[in-house]
């Protein structure tokens, strides 16, 4: 599984920038859940040993399927459901969010080359690949008008921080993992339900019109 | 001690007791259990006084900082006199005077009047740094709620503000400062810091952060701000205690902590002269431009406290100087001059009540011919305006010899610099007596004297008998202040030794020196009653028998004169006003007649504090200001909030990592 | 001299000043008129006024009460009293002590705050207005006063008035050196403005409006303004001794040699007051204080000079 | 089973609440479990308590004091909840301040969230494995969110989803924090170790220090998001502001003390790795920061609510600036956790009052609080002189305590600011709450008007607590808070 690990976080960044420089919600949504699957498959590819352990197989079967499949499907039906324009409304525009995504690379090769332990060998390319999720999904969190491109923002930054702890799996309980994963999907859902409400009372899920308060 | 204890239980009883119980047993129990404490309290200080005895008690204590460790010396016993003293005359009249307002407020009221007459009594004998702070905080928060006794009028409300944000921040330095000292010290004890501070190796910041406080609390220019805000604003019994009480304390905090600091080098004694005189000239030039009697009675104790900062740095110096009879005279001016503050400021505080009560007003240019309306009352502030003027054989003028005669002997003994420090602070004491003069002449002789300037004044009437007794209580100890001085003196000169870190024999010697000479003054000053009676039997022995007639106040042939014009406050300190230049901070609001047909002309004359409104004022604005245009920093936007923590986040890495 | 003479000397002096001190007023007056070429009130003329004054009957204001009396009667008394500070002629006043001078100043205070309310107990503006003025010229020569005297204490090393005016050795010219020979004139200049004089004051003016002692006395009569004028003269004598003692050395010669030189300074700073009031005109009020710390000006300066001196 | 029942009661009630219709019974539900839960935790200072879950649930001195705090907190808001929840009107009414139309949630899922947010909290305090602690403060976000937007209106959902998004941003970086700090132990021959706390702190001195500091500057930041630690506390004035005043109580006192907790474990284990400086220099900068953001947002503050909210963020300031400072200021810190807790729950329980009285939240607006409101006025001027730092309150024990543990550690600068500060902040907030105390009622108000007595005896009892603390600590509870302090790397 482990000669996977390179391609597969070649793509993640790729997934990653694309996510920053999509237009239409739907794509980004599809995009997020490309993200999960990548997630699902990183997870199995990063296990130690030849096969992984049954425990790994779990987590990444539930990775695959809050993150590959519920959210986009819970994300795509609220969309439908708010009869949502198509587009993703940026503040800053998409060449900025790419560059944006392009400095978050960099500046996590950065963070790489800071970091390191000796022994402990991880992929090559985990460290950027996570960390630009990471600080991507906070770019599109920063720069979307959307209330629904945020939850999407902060999946992917989730993301991030999941692949980054993926290896640790090697080591640790995987139940600390369910659990962090049982309550992003809650927080999702709770996220998904609040957007809900604000199309209900605003006509519209545009977050630059909640500046009532401030002082 | 142990009389001493009862005193503050029962302040403390009939305060919280006011609180519970209703109707007429919750009004008096208050003002009753502060008097019964205050003359408990009195007794135990003077027999303390007497038997020269300084007992200490620790008691249990619940918090983890700090010990409840109290005790008395020749200090403290000195300044809980003031606080007894007035705490016997203050609640008595206030007892008349509060006779008829609304009892929720009453019982309030002389609660937290009790909590300051309590803390201020702690403040004194607490002998551990916390435990003092403790005590300072609550003695300084109580006045506030005191101060806003009527807080239905917004001035009152804005008064009320000022002391609470003044005393606060006075606060803050004294916990800097204590704490400063107790992290060198280990503990907070007095003893322990007092072992402390020679080992430190600058004492000077504490000096100034002690001075910064207690400074601001005892009314020293430029932290005076609050005074003339506060006396107004407060009930006159609370006025007085404040200004006869209250502020000693800020007094006794920078003689305790000259105590407890140790010698410090002499430029301490002069920043103490300098800042006294800046307080005692600066109160007068802003005191004898007001037109409001209880506002320039505020000024004058800013005067006051500046001559006792002006005595305590007089004898600094002199005691650096190796001087000690020159600086044992000035520390016993200065803490003679603290006690005789509280009796005339007392006095005059109840006085200017009498007239508020009387006349409606303490407005000068509303009053006027009170004298034989009010004629109880009129004496007894004019026994309190000879007082406080230094008039021999009052009792302030002994305070002021001594600390003249320090002074003088300091600017001859000392060299340069020094002798500079004395002889200037001399001349601005005299220059400060001459000005008191010229106020106090304005205060009483306005409104006593001349015609009734208003119809509420001419319906003016004395006060009370609970309200006369308290002011004939504070009259009758001036003048027996005055008579006792010489013996007084030998009474102070521990007290006085001990602030100047004087050795016990030196310290004895010129105290009988300064006896035998007040003595000498007192008889010297004799003449004065003496040929006064004689005079005044003459004049009527001589006008007995022979016409006398009586006609209106010759007015050089004016056809229709009007009591409005009689000399007013603003006119009468016009001349000295303009001699001082801005010093007075006088403003003039003139709308001159014009034109054929003129409108409404009108001249206002106004003297609103200069520091405040030259510092105070413009710092909390640009601080508001500041907040105002930091507050964009809460836009309201999501993204731009998350951004921030980004912000956050990518800093303190690039901080950590790099 | 004996332990009696001792007492009785300066007794006696203080009897021949309670006596004289009306004379030198009218010294004052006939210099002026001679100065102008008049012939002039008779010297005795205060005696007569007083005299006459003390035997009259009065009229008083409906608006007073009796604090008017106080200015007459505490006035003098406190004149008086002051003047038994005041040392004449080489030898200590009848009280004399360390630190007298603040006693001598304080009772002056005194009267002066009697003064002050007699005139306002009246209610007229215009002694409201003099009562105002007074208070403000004292005020601000109070410190040229004090200045003065410690530039002297510092000169002659002590806080007496005894001590200052004739603590020197005999045949010390005191107006030969700078110091004490500044503090005379400061001396002086705070005389003029205490006693109301010119370029201060104008004793003789009818002039309500600029007027400063004359108007605050404006409603007195009789007995009581007997005891003012009395007390006025008073004033003025206990001013000229001060200056006397600054200017006169210490003679070496008995009793009355010392007691007619004495008499004789003081009846020429007479002379002086009066050539001064002949050849100046009265100064604009709002100058008034500008003269006042100019003499504070000069006494500080010979302080500063005195200091600058023990230091080097 | 102590600790386990800690939890699952709360839990347990919070479902029965789900399932109750009636309001009455389901009140007093509120209340008895408040009270069973206070009753547990009283129980737990009793002796040593067994550890639970194999070791995840243990309370040491600091999660005791958080979680006794967080309970004495809630069993005081759930008794002012008896009145609160009867006085507000379940219909459709108009909003007072934009006017619009709004309702209230069902009540059920408002007490239903309360009790879980509990559970959550005593959760935070009880865990003992960094994992666990932050899914339990996750779980306090989801379990409050409902309970922000209690009133249905637009600000609340304005600020409910804030705080959802921003709290969310946080306990992310929180979490790759503490990836991190797995990281930051690994060591060749064992690998990674479990993210239980003992065996954390255990490695601690092994660990790899530019990991651990990163792993630090996460978690800091992170749950310090959560803490109102400026300047990521954008989210708490909007979320205080707006939501019921006994959630702002548990918000403020209870809530942002649990999700320090997470920073403070963290830092233990930095001090434990020898890296205590460092983690402490953060702490000092993110504590003043705090205070100075907080001293801006205060002075010229017209709604008072907001004006709670940001003083809230100054005192989490101030509890993180002295355990930055060690010694005795980490006890100080200690001290003013216990009693800004309270002093704030009280305060916003008056607001609660206020609020119910004259309508509006502006201070400019509301005045003779003192005449209108014969026991909340009062209270609401001594809980101000309590949050402040005057004595005879607790808070101004545990400000010297701070300010000597700066003193005495030679650290003058820091000590300046802090007292600086702290004067900045009373006189803004002396000025709109004093104007809010005194003067006359308002024209049209009538004047002493009584109060329920749930609605001010919760808060006098808390005021009664901060009173007591400033006067006199309890031997157990002082030594609690010692040896909580030297958990967070302080001595006293």
């Amino acid at each position: 599984m482990h000669a996977f690990v390179e391609p597969l976080m070649v793509l993640l960044v790729l997934v990653n920038l694309g996510l920053l420089s999509v237009r239409r919600m739907a794509w980004c949504i599809r995009l997020a859940g490309v993200q999960g699957a990548l997630l699902g498959l990183a997870i199995l590819a990063l296990a130690p040993g030849a096969e992984p352990e049954p425990h790994v197989w779990y987590l990444a079967a539930a990775v695959l399927a809050i993150k590959a499949l519920a959210f986009p499907m819970f994300l795509r039906r609220t969309m439908r459901t708010l009869h949502l324009r198509a587009w993703v409304e940026p503040y800053i525009g998409y060449g900025l969010s790419l560059l944006a995504g392009l400095a978050a690379l960099l500046f996590s090769l950065w963070l790489g080359s800071r970091l390191a332990i000796p022994g402990l060998h991880l992929p090559p390319l985990l460290f950027p690949a996570a960390f630009t999720a990471f600080f991507g999904g906070l770019t599109m969190l920063v720069s979307r008008k959307k209330a629904l491109t945020q939850v999407v923002g902060f999946l992917a930054m989730e993301n991030g921080i999941f692949l980054f702890g993926a290896p640790t799996l090697a080591w640790g309980s995987t139940w600390m993992e369910l659990a962090v994963l049982l309550d992003v999907l809650v927080a999702v859902f709770v996220m998904g339900i609040v957007v809900h409400r604000i199309d209900r009372t605003f006509d519209s899920i545009d977050v630059g019109l909640f500046c009532s308060l401030r002082d | 001690m142990e009389l001493f204890l009862c005193a503050l239980v029962l302040i403390l009883a009939g305060g919280s007791l006011g609180l519970v119980l209703r109707g007429r047993t919750g009004r008096l129990a208050g003002p009753l259990g502060i008097l019964a404490g205050s003359g408990l309290g009195l007794v135990a200080v003077l027999r303390l006084l007497a038997r020269q005895e300084y007992p200490r008690l620790d008691l249990a204590w619940g918090l983890p900082v700090g010990s409840f460790s109290l005790g008395f010396d020749p200090l403290t016993l000195l300044f809980l006199l003031p606080c007894f003293g007035l705490g016997l005359a203050c609640p008595l009249y206030g007892l008349g005077a509060l006779a008829h307002e609304p009892e929720r407020k009453v019982r309030s009221h002389w609660f937290f009047f009790s909590l300051l007459v309590a803390g201020l009594a702690l403040v004194a004998v607490a002998r551990d740094g916390f435990c003092f702070l403790l005590a300072w905080e609550v003695m300084s928060l109580s006045p506030f709620f005191l101060v806003s006794f009527a807080d239905e009028k917004l001035e009152v409300r804005e008064a009320a503000w000022t002391y609470l944000v003044a005393s606060h921040l006075g606060v803050l330095a004294l916990v800097a400062m204590f704490a400063w000292l107790a992290g060198a010290a280990g503990s907070t004890h007095f003893d322990a810091l007092a072992w402390a501070a020679p080992q430190l190796a600058h004492t000077w910041p504490l000096f100034l952060l002690a001075l910064a406080g207690f400074g601001a609390k005892a009314g020293l220019a430029p932290l005076h701000v609050w005074l003339p805000e506060a006396h107004p604003a407060a009930p006159s019994h609370v006025s007085a205690f404040m200004s006869g009480a209250l502020i000693t304390a800020g007094m006794y905090g920078v003689a305790r902590i000259l105590v407890l600091l140790g010698p410090g080098p002499a430029w301490w004694g002069g920043l103490l002269l300098g800042l006294g005189l800046l307080s005692a000239l600066l109160g007068l030039a802003q005191g004898l431009a007001q037109g409001q009697m209880k506002r320039l009675l505020a000024y004058s104790s800013v005067e006051n406290a500046g001559i006792v900062f002006l005595g305590l740095g007089a004898a600094h110096l002199a005691a650096r100087g190796g001087l000690a009879p020159a600086a044992l005279l000035a520390a016993a001016g200065a803490l003679l001059h603290v006690l005789n503050h509280a009796l005339f400021k007392g006095l005059l505080f109840l006085g200017a009540g009498a007239v508020l009560h009387g006349a409606g007003t303490v407005e000068i240019s509303s009053l006027g011919g009170l004298l034989k309306r009010m004629p109880r009352t009129g004496a007894l502030f004019l026994a309190g305006t000879a007082a406080l003027a230094a008039l021999p054989p009052f009792n302030g003028f002994f305070s002021e010899l001594l600390i003249y005669l320090g002074l003088g002997q300091a600017g001859m003994g000392l060299r340069s610099a020094g002798s500079l420090a004395a002889w200037g602070g001399m001349a601005g004491l005299a220059l400060a007596g001459g000005l008191a003069l010229a106020a106090l002449a304005k205060a009483f002789g306005l409104a006593f004297l001349g015609e009734p300037r208003t119809p509420a004044a001419t319906r003016a009437h004395d006060p009370g008998r609970a309200e006369l007794a308290a002011m004939l209580l504070l009259a009758l100890g001036c003048a027996g202040m005055g008579l006792a001085a010489p013996w007084l003196v030998t009474v102070l000169a521990p007290a006085a030794a001990q602030v100047a870190h004087l050795p016990g024999m030196a310290a004895l010697d010129a105290a009988r020196d300064a006896q035998s000479l007040l003595r000498t003054v007192l008889v010297a000053a004799l003449p004065l009653p003496v040929l006064g009676l004689f005079l005044w039997a003459l004049r009527r022995r001589l006008l007995a028998g022979r016409p006398v007639g009586s006609s209106p106040t010759w007015d050089c042939g004016y056809a229709r004169p009007a009591a409005t014009m009689q000399y007013g406050p603003a006119s009468f300190a016009d001349p000295l006003a303009s001699a001082l230049g801005p010093a007075s901070g006088i403003q003039h609001d003139l709308a001159r007649p014009q034109g054929l047909f003129p409108r409404r002309a009108w001249h206002r004359v106004a003297a609103p504090d200069l520091v405040l409104d030259a510092v105070f004022r413009p710092a909390f604005g640009a601080a508001l200001w500041a907040a105002e245009h930091l507050k964009w920093l809460q836009h309201g936007r999501i993204p731009l909030y998350v951004l921030s923590i980004l912000a956050a986040l990518v800093a303190v890495l690039a901080w950590v990592l790099a | 001299m004996s332990g009696l003479d001792a007492l009785l000397t300066p007794l006696a002096r203080l009897v021949l000043a309670l006596a004289l001190a009306p004379l030198l007023l009218g010294v004052v007056n006939r210099t002026e008129a001679l100065v102008a070429g008049r012939r002039g009130k008779p010297l005795l003329q205060v005696y007569f006024d007083v005299a006459k004054l003390l035997r009259k009957g009065a009229v008083f204001s409906t608006t007073t009460t009796w604090a008017f009396g106080l200015g007459p009667t505490l006035g003098l008394a406190a004149t008086a009293a002051a003047l038994l500070l005041v040392p004449q002629g080489g030898l200590p006043g009848p009280v004399s002590f360390s630190g007298d001078f603040i006693l001598l100043a304080y009772l002056l205070a005194a009267g002066r705050l009697a003064t002050l309310l007699s005139a306002l107990d009246t209610g007229s503006s215009f002694e409201g207005m003099g009562a105002s003025r007074e208070a403000a010229f004292a005020a601000l020569a109070e410190p040229a006063l004090f200045l003065a005297l410690a530039a002297l204490a510092a000169h002659r090393g002590g806080l007496s008035l005894h001590a200052m005016l004739a603590g020197s050795a005999p045949g010390d010219l005191a107006a030969l050196e700078p110091a004490p020979a500044l503090a005379a004139l400061s001396l002086f200049v705070v005389l003029l403005a205490e006693n109301c004089r010119i370029p201060v004051d104008d004793p003789t003016t009818h002039l309500e409006l600029t007027m400063v002692h004359e108007v605050m006395v404006l409603d007195h009569g009789g007995p009581d303004l007997g005891l003012i004028e009395y007390a006025a003269a008073l004033k003025l004598w206990l001013y000229c001794a001060l200056v006397a003692g600054v200017l006169l050395p210490s003679l070496p010669g008995g009793l009355w040699p010392d007691t007619l030189a004495v008499l004789a300074v003081i009846l020429g700073l007479g002379v002086a007051v009066g050539l001064v009031e002949s050849a100046m005109a009265r100064l604009r009020l709002n100058r008034v204080p500008q003269l006042l710390t100019w003499a504070a000006a000069l006494s500080a300066l010979a302080l500063i000079l005195k200091v600058w001196e023990a230091g080097s | 089973m102590l600790i386990e029942s800690l939890v699952i009661l709360p839990l347990a009630a919070g479902g029965a609440a789900l399932l109750t219709r009636p309001h009455g019974p389901r009140r007093l539900l509120l209340l008895v479990a408040a009270l069973a839960h206070l009753g547990l935790v009283l129980a737990c200072w009793a002796g040593p308590v067994e550890p639970a879950w194999g070791g995840t649930l243990d309370l040491d001195a600091a999660g005791r004091l958080f979680l006794t705090i967080a309970s004495v907190l809630f069993a005081a808001a759930a008794a002012y909840a008896q009145s609160y929840l009867k006085q507000e009107d379940p219909g459709l009414r108009s909003d007072f301040q934009e006017g619009l139309a709004f309702a209230n949630a069902p009540e059920r899922v408002f007490t239903a969230c309360l009790l879980f947010f509990l559970a959550a909290m005593t959760l935070v305090a009880a865990a003992r494995h960094l994992g666990l602690l932050w899914v339990g403060v996750e779980a306090t976000t989801l379990a409050s969110a409902p309970l922000i937007y209690f009133h249905r209106h637009r600000r609340s959902l304005e600020a409910t989803w804030k705080y959802l998004i921003i709290c969310s941003v946080g306990i992310a970086l929180a979490l790759l924090g503490n990836i991190l700090l797995s990281y930051a132990l690994f060591d060749p021959g064992s690998g990674i170790p479990p993210m239980d706390l003992d065996a954390v702190l255990a490695r601690a001195a092994g660990a790899h220090p530019a990991w651990l500091k990163a792993a630090f500057a996460c978690v800091l930041v992170g749950y310090g998001t959560k803490a109102g630690l400026a300047p990521m506390h954008s989210w708490l004035p909007d979320a205080h502001s707006e939501s019921p005043s006994l959630v702002s109580a548990l918000l403020s006192g209870a809530l942002l003390n649990c999700a320090l907790l997470g920073v403070l474990r963290l830092f233990a284990v930095c001090v434990a790795a020898g890296l205590g400086d460092f983690a402490r220099e953060l702490l000092v900068a993110f504590g003043l920061t705090s205070m100075g953001v907080a001293a801006a947002f205060i002075l010229g503050q017209g709604d008072f609510k907001r004006l709670l909210a940001y003083s809230s963020v100054e005192h989490m300031g101030i509890i993180t600036l002295g355990i930055g400072l060690g010694g005795g200021a980490a006890f100080g810190s200690m001290l003013h956790l216990a009693g800004h807790s309270l002093a704030k729950a009280m305060l916003f329980m008056l607001a609660g009052n206020i609020l119910a009285a004259f309508h509006t939240k502006s201070a400019h607006d509301v005045h003779g609080a003192v005449r209108a409101l014969p026991v909340t006025g009062p209270l609401w001027v001594a809980g101000f002189l309590a949050i402040v730092g005057c004595p005879p309150f607790s808070l101004f024990v545990s400000e010297y305590a701070i300010a000597a543990g700066a003193l005495s550690s030679g650290r003058i600068g820091v000590a300046a600011a802090f007292l600086l500060l702290l004067g900045v902040v009373f006189v803004g907030m002396a000025t709109p709450v004093l104007r809010m105390a005194q003067g006359p009622t308002p024209p049209g108000m009538a004047e002493a008007r009584p109060e329920p007595a749930l609605a001010v005896l919760p808060a006098l009892a808390l005021g009664c607590g901060v009173l007591v603390l400033g006067l006199w600590l309890p031997a157990p509870l002082a030594a609690t808070m010692r040896e909580a302090a030297t958990i967070f790397g302080g001595a006293l």
